[in-house]
């Protein structure tokens, strides 16, 4: 019996959806928060203070060693008995994502700052703006140009690595695909493939034109 | 709740156990992915007609679907239809599945950052085409890639972090394992971190010394 | 203010000393002159010899440790010792307006339109109409003849484009001294051309202006007043145009021009 | 805020999302229960019949059937959590649920972590492997592979007696199921009655050993400590036992997979008296 | 080779056609001229008239449509029609060493010393003996006033100095012709005058050089002959440097000196 059959069983593409849908829910919520917070990270990684230097240094560099499972299971587990912390699996996965996203977009953000050359301030200065003017008409627009690019990457880095909150009990789409591997396993032996092969496009659907924004983006600021 | 020392003592060994087998399979990964990156990045640079339209399409699935997804789809799915292959085999497949592209994609913005009066030089000077590549071309864009591969190594080794969802028994599986069987979470997720960190500090040290070893403006 | 009328309407610098942080010596050490309202100084020296260090602090951009810089009389900045590590000048914004300045490296805000580069100090700063602003903006590109470009995002245009662009982005502002920092340094001769063919018109017009370059002709033909720095202190000073360039005084100044010619 | 739910219309996710925080992970009393209408239960969603999600994506089985009727004499709305074996000690100590109901094994360790109330099952280990290579005798497995699932009475139990067997581990049931079916492993362990229910509707498969270690119960759990829910619990049990409402339960569930071949007395247990 | 003595000793380009792909007419249509043994010719025009495009095809770095190049009467390139979308010549490596070239932007191999720069190519090309070449490319370093950094990195080195390491570079193949295009178009003043003294010093020594420059009083100083190049002609040609600067023949000459000189 083909197994591709068990894609036309009612209620699988529906419920793979839904699925899909928290997927789509995690990565909106925690790329959405990810800015605020990669914003203000940015800037504290801009400060001279020595003190705050380190911490960011220290901050960033355990979330880029740490692997996204290890800190999901850090947050899921751990925070709620060392902090009476209660997170349930969505919520930890949102917190290590926005953690982990505030922290590589914070990169970015002090990456771009950096990048804008001394004689836009000055150019400013010079005509007149306020440090405040200067800062919001001149130099954040240009720095979020600059970035853009590799924080839509990142979303899709975020969208990808959502996949792992099946490993703490989240019901999204690969959780939803094995309940239906499990429902289906007597009529539809073979179903494992044409799930898993249906979760895969899912993913590539929702990454891909991410990916194209990226690279369109890249290309069309990249002369200037 | 208190944290249990014996404990981390008595268990310490499968932690070790957990990181041979993450470096194993992570080693062997990322030997692929290089192996990948480098064949993809020669066919994107020659222009291959076919070979290139395929290397990009496949470089888009890699990108865009995460490893927990192509492992399931290696270790599950490809049974369905006849192809066994054992967890090892799919962990290190899927390792350079997704790394190839991540490496190929810093290999070729390496080759290409090279600027074309460089190679425009060599032709004056009278160098063959394999005397430029040689000791011209790649010197240089090895240079420039180094930081992208160094990263995409890093990423890697983290990456392998999900090959327990197939019964691999590396650091992770320890973690989850010791969790839930003696409900231990302080000290297992303790001894997690403490793994990952003595695997990747040095690799990242490393990384950081190689770039500076080839960048030829700051030695 | 009533100053008697022998005082000097202009802009005035005197006793200026300026240095870095951390160098044993100052780069700008005791510099005093001054530019007539509608004339044109043309400051000359080897690389290095702190003519872009003049024309910053003058502008505002590095804090000075002695002497005072003024216009028409008023005292902007007076120097402060021991300021080597301080901030840019903390002058109103009402001040700097007075003073433009245009740099050599294409500082066009490159996410603003040509209109929107020009107007946007006057509108924010200046608190001027909006409309008046665009109209007298598209006036004064078409004095530079760029007049269908003012739509156009700063990548679109040429390094001359530009750097007439960044001029009115100054002019508009209807400061009482121009700085113009080897505006021209960075572009092809062509483009060299049509630039300073822009900053000759400007002075025909009256625009008082401090310029840094090392295009000697232009130099020459432009100049009211020249001075020639090196090692911090002004070794040649001259009103004459014509007599510095072929007859300078100083040895320093010989040894200087002779870099420009060959044979 | 609410996350989003999939799967089920009947399953949301927990009502307090990942930023906010409870002053602490304590159990929340009847009463609050009461007051959110809901009470939150941790459950299988692909261990069939006892936990698992149909094909409307609702929730059914063994433990959920009971689970509605706890919801229903409270008075509120069961809302579910699907777990892994392995996670049900920590969704109770760290409060992500009231209760779980995951046919869950009591056993010394983790009457440490959880309070146990009244059984309402009760098991032993099985064995099931392939009709051609039957395993029939722990012996057996000597140097062979082992499927288990993380978490799981089974694992605890051949860590400690079978330490020449190689235990091959997988987080979830339809993981490890799937490897047996691939031919990961020799045979797959755990809870006698699942590999007997499993067996019977995958061809080409036998349960080999059918009774192995003690006899477990099982029985549902609460946080430590949460006396009252206990309390309700284990009088619901009792009072459920008087209408022989396991039973009832075995046959809308359990009967439709394992037929005749079991005697329903040797897995229900009423009024929690084993 | 019994060529008679009337004959050219030196280089030569004979209706030369150079056109790039997709574009609709040549960007060198028809260009001759000869540059005697020992002589320096100096080729002027605007931007965009083809400077570089005549160096890079002399060069090899461009396939040409018709016409030829030779040296000593040696032709090394003939145009072929339709080759627009060819790559470089295949001409043999031992007569690309014969053509020296050095570029505008600093093109020195990044991976390699200063020395290592200069002495690839003759060991690896012409198979000379290391130490001969490296105590040659000492003896070059030192002409250039370099001595003392042959085991520098280039991005140590400033862009005059680097510019001079690519001129040594050149030089040690002994090339016939040596072309050099704007290689002080990216340097500040004072390193234009280092480098173009090393070049001034090397006409001396009697190097057959075609230089493109927009350093008028450098190309005056320098040129045994100048073609003025427009449109993908030869607009103007003269043996005479003070005469064409002073009393140019043509009106597209007269105004394009006219570019450099103000008032
Ligand atoms: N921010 C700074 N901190 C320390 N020293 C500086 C700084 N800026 C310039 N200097 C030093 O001050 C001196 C004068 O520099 P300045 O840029 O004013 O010279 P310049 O005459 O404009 O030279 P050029 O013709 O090369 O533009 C130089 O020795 C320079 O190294
Ligand atoms: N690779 C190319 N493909 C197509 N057209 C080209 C290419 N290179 C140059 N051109 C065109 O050929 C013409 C001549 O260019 P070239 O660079 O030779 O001019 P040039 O005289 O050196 O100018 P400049 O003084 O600006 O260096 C220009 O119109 C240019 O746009
Ligand atoms: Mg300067
Ligand atoms: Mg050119």
């Amino acid at each position: 019996m083909s197994g591709a059959e068990i894609l036309l069983q009612p209620g699988v593409f529906p419920r793979l959806l839904q699925g899909l849908w928290v997927t789509v829910w995690i990565a909106g919520v925690s790329v959405g928060a990810s800015i605020p917070v990669g914003l203000l990270m940015g800037w504290l990684m801009t400060l001279k203070n020595p003190v705050i230097r380190a911490a960011m240094r220290i901050y960033l560099d355990f979330i880029r060693i740490m692997p996204q499972l290890a800190l999901l299971f850090l947050a899921y587990y751990g925070f709620a008995r060392w902090f009476d912390w209660n997170l349930d699996a969505t919520g930890a996965c949102v917190l290590v994502f926005i953690l982990w996203g505030g922290a590589e977009l914070g990169d970015l953000v002090r990456g771009a700052l950096q990048s804008i050359p001394k004689v836009q301030y000055e150019s400013s200065y010079v005509l007149g703006l306020s440090p405040w003017q200067t800062f919001s008409r001149v130099i954040l627009p240009q720095a979020v140009r600059r970035m853009l690019p590799a924080s839509v990457n990142l979303a899709t880095r975020i969208v990808k690595t959502t996949s792992l909150a099946v490993l703490l009990g989240v019901v999204e789409v690969i959780k939803v695909g094995q309940q239906i591997i499990d429902a289906n396993r007597f009529q539809f032996p073979t179903g494992t493939l044409w799930i898993y092969g249906v979760i895969f496009f899912m993913y590539f659907i929702v990454c891909w034109p991410l990916s194209i924004v990226a690279r369109r983006l890249e290309k069309r600021w990249s002369n200037d | 709740m208190t944290f249990d020392w014996s404990f981390v003592q008595r268990y310490a060994p499968f932690f070790v156990n957990g990181t041979l087998m993450t470096l194993f399979i992570s080693v062997f990964g990322i030997l692929l992915a290089i192996a990948v990156g480098l064949v993809c990045a020669g066919v994107e640079i020659a222009r291959i007609p076919v070979a290139r339209q395929i290397v990009r399409i496949y470089i888009e699935l890699s990108r865009n679907t995460p490893l927990l997804v192509q492992l399931y789809f290696l270790y599950f799915g490809l049974p369905k239809l006849g192809v066994v292959w054992s967890a090892e085999t799919c962990a290190i497949v899927g390792l350079g599945f997704l790394g190839g592209s991540y490496m190929a994609e810093a290999m070729r913005g390496g080759l290409e950052a090279v600027p074309n009066v460089q190679r425009e030089t060599a032709y004056v000077l009278g160098l063959t085409s394999t005397q430029t590549i040689t000791r011209v071309i790649l010197p240089q864009a090895v240079s420039t890639a180094i930081p992208g591969v160094v990263a995409n190594v890093i990423f890697l080794f983290k990456e392998s972090s999900v090959v327990s969802a197939i019964a691999l028994a590396d650091v992770m599986y320890m973690a989850k394992d010791l969790i839930g069987m003696y409900y231990s979470t302080y000290e297992s997720l303790f001894m997690l971190v403490v793994a990952y960190l003595v695997i990747l500090l040095p690799i990242s040290i490393f990384g950081t010394w190689l770039e500076r070893r080839f960048d030829y403006e700051r030695r | 203010m009533t100053e008697p009328e022998t005082t000097c309407k202009g802009f005035e610098v005197n006793h200026l000393v300026k240095q870095y942080a951390n160098a044993d010596k100052p780069v700008l050490d005791d510099i005093s002159f001054k530019v007539e309202h509608g004339s044109v100084l043309v400051v000359l020296g080897p690389s290095g010899s702190g003519k872009s260090t003049l024309l910053r602090t003058i502008a505002g951009l590095e804090p000075i440790q002695g002497g005072t810089i003024s216009i028409n009389n008023q005292v902007i900045d007076a120097g402060k010792p021991g300021t080597e590590r301080a901030g840019r000048s903390d002058r109103s914004s009402e001040l700097r307006t007075r003073i433009g300045m245009v740099f050599q490296s294409y500082d066009l805000f490159p996410n603003k339109t040509v209109l929107g580069n020009i107007t946007m100090a006057p509108v924010l700063v200046q608190k001027r109409d909006k409309s008046e602003v665009e109209a007298e903006a598209i006036r004064l590109l078409g004095r530079v003849g760029l007049a269908d470009r003012k739509d156009s995002w700063p990548h679109e245009l040429s390094g001359g484009q530009r750097q007439r662009v960044a001029i009115c982005r100054a002019l508009i502002l209807h400061p009482e001294v121009l700085l113009l920092d080897e505006i021209t340094a960075a572009l092809d001769p062509e483009m060299v051309r049509e630039v300073l063919d822009v900053v000759l018109e400007l002075a025909k017009s009256g625009q008082t202006m401090l310029i840094v370059t090392h295009e000697m002709q232009f130099a020459r033909a432009i100049a009211d007043h020249i001075i020639l720095l090196d090692g911090g202190h002004i070794v040649e000073e001259s009103y004459d145009a014509q007599a510095f360039f072929e007859h300078p005084q100083t040895e320093r100044a010989q040894q200087f021009l002779h870099t420009f010619e060959f044979e | 805020a609410c996350g989003p739910s999939a799967g089920t219309p009947s399953e949301a996710k927990s009502s307090d999302t990942g930023t906010s925080s409870s002053a602490n992970a304590k159990a929340r009393s009847l009463d609050e229960i009461k007051k959110s209408g809901k009470i939150k239960i941790a459950v299988f969603s692909d261990k069939a019949p006892f936990g698992y999600v149909d094909k409307d994506g609702k929730y059914q089985g063994y433990d959920v059937y009971f689970a509605e009727q706890l919801a229903k004499d409270l008075g509120v709305d069961p809302e579910y959590t699907s777990v892994d074996p392995a996670a049900r000690v920590d969704v109770l100590t760290s409060n992500k649920v009231d209760l779980v109901l995951a046919n869950f094994t009591v056993t010394d360790e983790r009457k440490e972590k959880v309070d146990f109330a009244k059984p309402y099952m009760k098991v032993a280990l099985g064995v099931v492997s392939p009709e051609s290579a039957q395993i029939t005798d722990v012996s057996q497995l000597d140097g062979k592979t082992l499927i288990i699932a993380k978490g799981t009475t089974a694992e605890t139990w051949f860590e400690k007696n079978a330490p020449n067997v190689k235990l091959q581990k997988y987080d979830q049931y339809a993981d490890a199921y799937n490897a047996l079916l691939d031919g990961r492993g020799d045979a797959f362990s755990t809870d006698n009655t699942e590999v007997l229910a499993w067996a019977k509707s995958n061809k080409g498969f036998k349960v080999g050993i059918t009774h192995l270690g003690d006899d477990d119960t099982i029985a549902p759990a609460v946080q430590k400590g949460n006396t009252e829910l206990l309390n309700f619990v284990n009088d619901e049990i009792v009072k459920l036992g008087k209408d022989n409402f396991f039973h009832k339960d075995y046959q809308e569930t359990l009967e439709p997979v394992y037929g005749n071949e079991v005697n329903p007395d040797d897995i229900v247990v009423e009024g929690g008296a084993v």
